[in-house]
């Protein structure tokens, strides 16, 4: 709208399929990551940090990969948060017990972990679609925090159940102050947003969209079902595991496998909901969402209702609220938040005319 | 057309729940013909199509395609072997554009992994830059290029069938089976179709197996067509040849038409 | 000059700037360019083509298509050999096409795709040899004059030979049928039209960095004057858009600093923006009016730049425009008003077409309508 | 052998616990193809309704009357609200809008009447007794009675009457019921405020057993792998899928428990669902539908 588009054009396949294909986009995408990495460690203070800035956007990448699995490939999943727990218990035990594994490098292998069972619960997708899905990844809910709560040894015998997080170095420097985690958290999100963005704009995510959208037609024309679906559970649960792994260290700093149960798989798919399924942006306007609006309803709650509504009460107001809103959404925009914000780009593209 | 047939169906029967759908057909298609299959609602014509690329599994029957016999053809053995289809209810990916559509139907062709995709290493350049040519190239063959961004499920139906031939012919297939690609097109619109289906045999040299209730453009389109009626074969010629065959006047053209 | 020739400008200019970009046309979703140099290659085939179907000086080649790079290439190589390019409109109609190319009987032709090829073939003689540039559908026919533009090229080895054009011969010869049915003829020669064109390139300093757009096809006198002539005196890029049907997607991602059009282009253009913009009496419209008002404050001027003018002209690809020009009949005040508006000036140039009636035995020059309302042209120069 | 009897039957009779959850699922997807996560949440409201009633000295019948009214109006206000809105949208979204369902009225229901827990008394002795020489609950003879009448109710209205026969109409096949005249929305809601009723007496029931609390939402966790194995059309499969996992989850407790480690009562349904669902993807009594292409 206020950039020119006119003499921006692709002489070539490569420079056609790139993300922002003008230059004033990818120059503000640039800034943006500038301003993330370089000023908001400066700008930021602990509460920020810990309480809004790290949950966002471990959030957003939780968001990220449910999305990957249900937005894009069409499976329905309810056991996010087991996939997480498993990154965050599986990164949790090769820190411990190989020595001197470097932390992204643990990190990575919760996710691999984390994948390798998002396969074991995929695999049945081939045979069973839609609602009896949910069965699936409901068992791999329940199955995975049984196994982590009832085995000792996946958190080194803690009498509770609970893991604490490793010393957070990283090639010598230490991530452990509430800008340095901000500043990890921030690095995997953004590698593995990048992946995941490229995954998504190759073939692997065109096949993910046609099996989502129909996969007899999907089948007919060839596309492999099986290895399709369980690339997609496996690539999904590879950062849920990762983001179960930053939830656990970066952001709690200790936690149990409870804090990975039925109600996280929730948030998560209401992440997205609201955030806009099938869309990348999507994970991250969600999240700020889901983060967002508890923050502000207990501030305004203090302002407005100070006395007049308890603790206890907020909370089932924003249960509420939430469920409202997702019915909202359901109904006016299905495709979420995202979907508002690409019409505003599309308006814009062609403003001042209407269409 | 002499040779070897590209498509042999022999003895093919077929049912649902025990209801006889498809009794007893064989017919053998040509290299390079356009092959209509004809008859009334019901006759059969849809479920032998989903025979001869696997999407139902004969009773009865052997397919033979390109010199190989199938007891039962899988649907990912029938791409790959080269068959290609559209649906009766287009069956589009309504969620993607129209380039994504068509480069779906060249999963087959690509030769990169998803990891060199994903990080844009090894074969993944040459190999994306020359799938989405070859694309392009069906999408100019189509001439619905200033669709191409275009969400398909936008586009208004006669738009989307020629999309879905799109997608079958990005393939590059030795057999395209076509389900009513004219259902629901005025006349303009389906003598542009069949420009298409006569280009795609001509310059590509494509086999065609399509189904059609138009007899005009039956007529004017195929070189051999297979009467169907209440799952049994009643007539299979030249157009010249079946217009004249007194059964298939009586089961079809006779009664509907 | 005996230098001052089309194929001879054209030669100069790959001499002189062979690395820089003649032509640039979008296809399968992206712009291909091609520069000075491989353009003067292209064309050094193509004139060993014609020569090879026997096309001698003075020939001439029927051209029957929408605009394309190759209809433009083959122009210059038969005037490479001396001989006359006739562009013909292939969306007048059946019957009229028909009348032109009776009488114009062409020996060779060059035609965009199978319908354009069917035409040609029924009405002209039996041994037309004809090029075409999109095989589909084509493959059947068995004629062995037939002959397909890149299978062409690619068996045609590269060569260079100097042009034997000549500057008072005819370079184009325009052919169209006037209200009774007889058809005219309007020639241009290679001088006339340099001359044309430079007296624009001086006049509205066009440079080497000038991108033109092209999506009419060259078949009326202006566009040979104001823009092949000046595309190649000034050396300047010269673009073709994927279709008639993506024209305005093209204009916008390409953003021409010169357009050449006639009055349908700024009245369809111009008719366009009127129907998307917000209705009037709307929100949006009055803010829309408000901020267009020309005698406004300088908020109000701000405003309108920056939230109207600005993103108007890119969106209709106008906002690297520096000479948008208007060929033949005049705009409307109203229209050029409109343009005005968005600080696009639009210059009428132009000069009284000369056609000659051929059907009839006596030549003499038929004033139409057309030309009456070029009469009326001022000369902005 | 006893024993193994006794754990059986035990087992059987919690099932039908399950199956009253999981006849209420049914009757909502058979008529509105609604897969509908917020029945535990009904349930819930339900039972906590009727407790709290009950505590401010309402009587037992007029407990259970208000209550049956507003689950009534429940049923119109999602009627009007969700599903009349997302008629026609793909079976994922309306399951998603059944998940913000439960939401809003767990929440409503804790707003109202709190969140602490309230015993609930349906005076029905608990006391095991003797049968043949095995022990049995009697308050799983009561449930059990309950389920069978219920099943029975259920039966007569769906094939009895003219609401029912239109609801039957409807499940088979929504635009031809709409072709003779059947009101979609007024079947919808009947339908709702029936799986409301269902809701309030598994909520009963599950509220004497466990004492009325925000958990008894989660039994709807329950009655999914009851509905994979039973198949999400049939109330005789929802009850003979509450019996198969009733027991295999009883006998797994009590056999397999200590080999592996306890509670697995959580996910040993799921498992044996999935195990049922590789051999048999529609479930035990679900029809397969033949994908027409």
């Amino acid at each position: 709208m206020l950039y020119r588009e006119s003499g921006q054009f692709s002489t070539s396949y490569l420079a056609e399929g790139r993300l922002f294909k003008l230059y004033q986009q990818r120059w503000g995408f640039y800034a943006l990551l500038a301003f993330a990495f370089l000023a908001v460690p400066y700008l930021g203070n602990d509460y920020w940090f810990s309480a809004i800035l790290i949950p966002f956007l471990v959030l957003s990448l939780a968001g990220l990969g449910l999305n990957l699995l249900t937005g894009y490939a069409g499976q329905i999943s309810l056991g996010s948060a087991a996939f997480m727990a498993v990154g965050a218990f599986a990164a949790y035990n090769f820190q411990l017990r190989i020595d001197g594994m470097p932390l992204l490098l643990g990190f990575f292998f919760g996710g691999v972990t984390a994948a390798l069972v998002g396969v074991v619960f995929g695999l049945p997708s081939l045979r069973i679609k839609g609602f009896y899905l949910l069965v699936s990844t409901l068992a791999a809910q329940f199955v995975v925090t049984w196994v982590l709560t009832q085995f000792g040894w996946f958190s080194n015998y803690n009498s509770s159940g609970v893991i604490s997080a490793p010393p957070l170095v990283i090639l010598g420097h230490d991530f452990s102050s509430p800008a340095g985690r901000y500043l990890l958290t921030l690095g995997v999100a953004a590698a593995l947003f990048w992946f995941a963005h490229n995954i998504v704009h190759s073939e692997l995510g065109r096949r993910w969209m046609a099996v989502r959208d129909m996969d007899t037609a999907a089948a007919v024309i060839g596309i492999p079902i099986l290895q399709t679906k369980l690339l997609a559970f496996a690539i999904s649960s590879f950062i849920l595991g990762i983001a179960g792994a930053l939830w656990a260290f970066a952001y709690l700093g200790t936690v149990e496998p409870h804090g990975f149960d039925l109600s996280r798989s929730f948030q998560i798919l209401f992440i997205i909901i609201i955030g806009g399924m099938g869309s990348i942006l999507g994970n991250f306007l969600g999240a700020a969402f889901i983060v967002l609006l508890p923050i502000l309803l207990s501030n305004l709650s203090a302002t407005f209702l100070a006395g007049v509504v308890d603790p206890g009460q907020l909370e089932n107001l924003q249960k509420i609220i939430f469920g409202a809103l997702i019915i909202f959404f359901l109904i006016k925009e299905p495709a979420g938040l995202a979907r508002l914000w690409q019409a505003f780009r599309e308006r814009s593209r062609i403003w001042p005319l209407r269409f | 057309m002499a040779g070897a047939p590209l498509l042999e169906l022999q003895h093919i029967s077929l049912s649902f729940k025990g209801v006889k759908a498809v009794t007893d057909i064989s017919f053998t298609v040509q290299q390079g013909e356009i092959c209509a299959l004809i008859g009334p609602n019901g006759a059969g014509k849809s479920s032998l199509l989903n025979v001869i690329n696997g999407v139902y599994p004969p009773d009865e029957g052997m397919v033979g395609f390109n010199g190989n016999s199938y007891r039962k053809m899988q649907s990912h053995q029938a791409a790959v072997q080269g068959i290609a289809r559209t649906f009766q209810n287009i069956a589009l990916f309504k969620g993607m554009s129209v380039l994504d559509n068509v480069l779906t139907g060249r999963n087959l062709k690509v030769k990169s992994s998803w990891l060199e995709q994903t990080f844009h290493i090894g074969r993944a350049a040459s190999d994306i830059a020359k799938q989405r040519q070859k694309a392009e190239e069906v999408i100019d063959f189509l001439r619905i290029n200033q669709w191409r961004n275009s969400i398909v499920g936008t586009l208004p139906y006669g738009l989307q069938k020629r999309v879905e031939l799109g997608r079958a012919l990005a393939s590059e297939p030795r057999l395209l089976l076509l389900d009513e690609p004219m259902a629901g097109m005025n006349s303009e619109e389906k003598a542009e179709m069949s420009g298409f289906i006569l280009d795609t045999q001509r310059e590509l040299g494509t086999t065609v197996v399509l189904i059609e209730h138009d007899i005009g453009v039956v007529m004017g389109l195929s070189d051999h067509v297979v009467v169907l009626d209440y799952g049994r074969k009643v007539g299979d010629g030249t157009p010249d040849e079946v217009r004249r065959n007194p059964e298939v006047i009586a089961a079809y053209l006779g009664t509907s038409h | 000059m005996a230098n001052n020739t089309l194929p001879h400008q054209l030669a100069h200019q790959a001499a002189t700037q062979p690395k820089r970009i003649a032509l640039r046309h979008k296809h399968l979703g992206i712009w291909h360019e091609q520069r000075w140099q491989a353009l003067r290659g292209e064309i050094g085939q193509l004139v060993d083509i014609l020569d090879g179907f026997g096309f001698k000086r003075g020939d001439t080649l029927v051209l029957l298509t929408h605009p394309r790079r190759e209809a433009l290439l083959l122009s210059l190589a038969a005037q490479w050999l001396g001989g006359i390019a006739a562009p013909l409109d292939p969306t007048l109609e059946e019957d009229t096409l028909a009348l032109l190319l009776t009488h114009l009987k062409p020996a060779f032709a060059f035609a965009e795709e199978q319908q354009q090829v069917d035409q040609v073939l029924a009405n002209s003689r039996p041994d037309v040899r004809i090029i075409y540039a999109e095989a589909r559908g084509l493959s059947a026919y068995s004629q062995m004059t037939l002959h397909h533009y890149q299978r062409l090229l690619q068996d045609t080895p590269a060569a260079a030979r100097a042009p034997l054009a000549e500057a008072d011969q005819s370079a184009f010869a325009l052919y169209r049928v006037n209200g009774e049915r007889h058809v005219q003829v309007e020639h241009f020669r290679h001088g006339e039209l340099l001359e044309e064109g430079r007296h624009l390139v001086f006049a509205e300093r066009l440079g080497r960095n000038e991108e033109a757009f092209a999506a009419r096809v060259f078949a009326t006198s202006g566009h040979l004057r104001y823009l092949l002539s000046p595309w190649l005196t000034a050396g300047f890029t010269l673009n073709f858009p994927e279709s008639i049907v993506t024209r305005d997607a093209d204009r916008r991602e390409l953003g021409p600093t010169l357009v050449v059009g006639t009055r349908d282009t700024y009245q369809r253009l111009e008719s366009l923006v009127r129907a998307r913009l917000p209705v009037p009496d709307s929100l949006l419209g009055r803010f829309i009016t408000y901020a267009l008002r020309p005698d406004g404050t300088l908020l109000q001027r701000l405003l309108g730049y920056w939230l109207v003018k600005r993103p108007l002209r890119d969106v209709i690809g106008f906002s690297r425009i520096r000479v948008p020009l208007l060929i033949g009949p005049a705009l409307p005040a109203e229209s050029l008003h409109f343009f005005k508006n968005l600080d696009i000036h639009i210059r009428t140039w132009d000069k009284i077409a000369n056609w000659r009636t051929l059907s009839t035995t006596t030549s003499r020059h038929v004033p139409s309508g057309q030309d009456a309302a070029a009469d009326d042209i001022k000369r902005v120069s | 052998m006893e024993f193994f009897l006794e754990v059986l039957i035990g087992g059987l009779l919690a099932g039908l616990m399950y199956s009253l959850v999981a006849i209420g699922f049914v009757l909502i997807y058979k008529a509105s193809g609604v897969f509908n996560f917020a029945q535990g949440a009904m349930v819930l409201f339900a039972a906590l309704t009727f407790v709290s009633l009950l505590e401010r000295g309402v009587p037992f019948w007029g407990a259970f009357a208000v209550t049956l009214l507003s689950m009534l109006m429940l049923a119109w206000a999602i009627e009007r609200m969700v599903l009349r809105p997302l008629v026609n949208r793909p079976p994922i979204t309306l399951f998603m809008a059944t998940l913000g369902l439960s939401y809003i009225i767990e929440g409503l229901a804790q707003t109202l009447w709190g969140a602490q827990v309230h015993g609930l008394d349906l005076g029905i002795s608990d006391e095991p007794f003797e049968v043949a020489g095995l022990l049995l609950s009697q308050f799983d003879l009561f449930a059990a009675g309950t389920a069978g009448l219920l099943v029975l109710a259920l039966s007569l209205l769906f094939n009895k009457t003219r609401v029912g026969i239109s609801l039957r109409a409807v499940a088979d096949d929504q635009l031809a019921a709409l072709s003779i005249g059947i009101k979609l929305q007024k079947v919808w809601m009947i339908v709702w405020a029936v799986a409301g009723f269902v809701g309030l007496v598994a909520g009963l029931l599950w509220g004497a057993r466990l004492g009325v609390q925000f958990s008894l939402s989660l039994i709807v966790l329950k009655a999914l792998p009851v509905l994979i194995i039973g198949g999400f059309t049939s109330i005789g499969g929802a009850i003979v899928g509450g019996l198969i996992i009733g027991a295999s989850e009883k006998l797994a407790e009590v056999y397999l428990g200590p080999v592996i480690g306890g509670g697995i009562e959580n996910w040993f349904p799921y498992v044996l669902a999935l195990l049922f669902l590789l051999v048999r993807p529609a479930g035990i009594f679900g029809e397969r539908a033949i994908e027409r292409v």
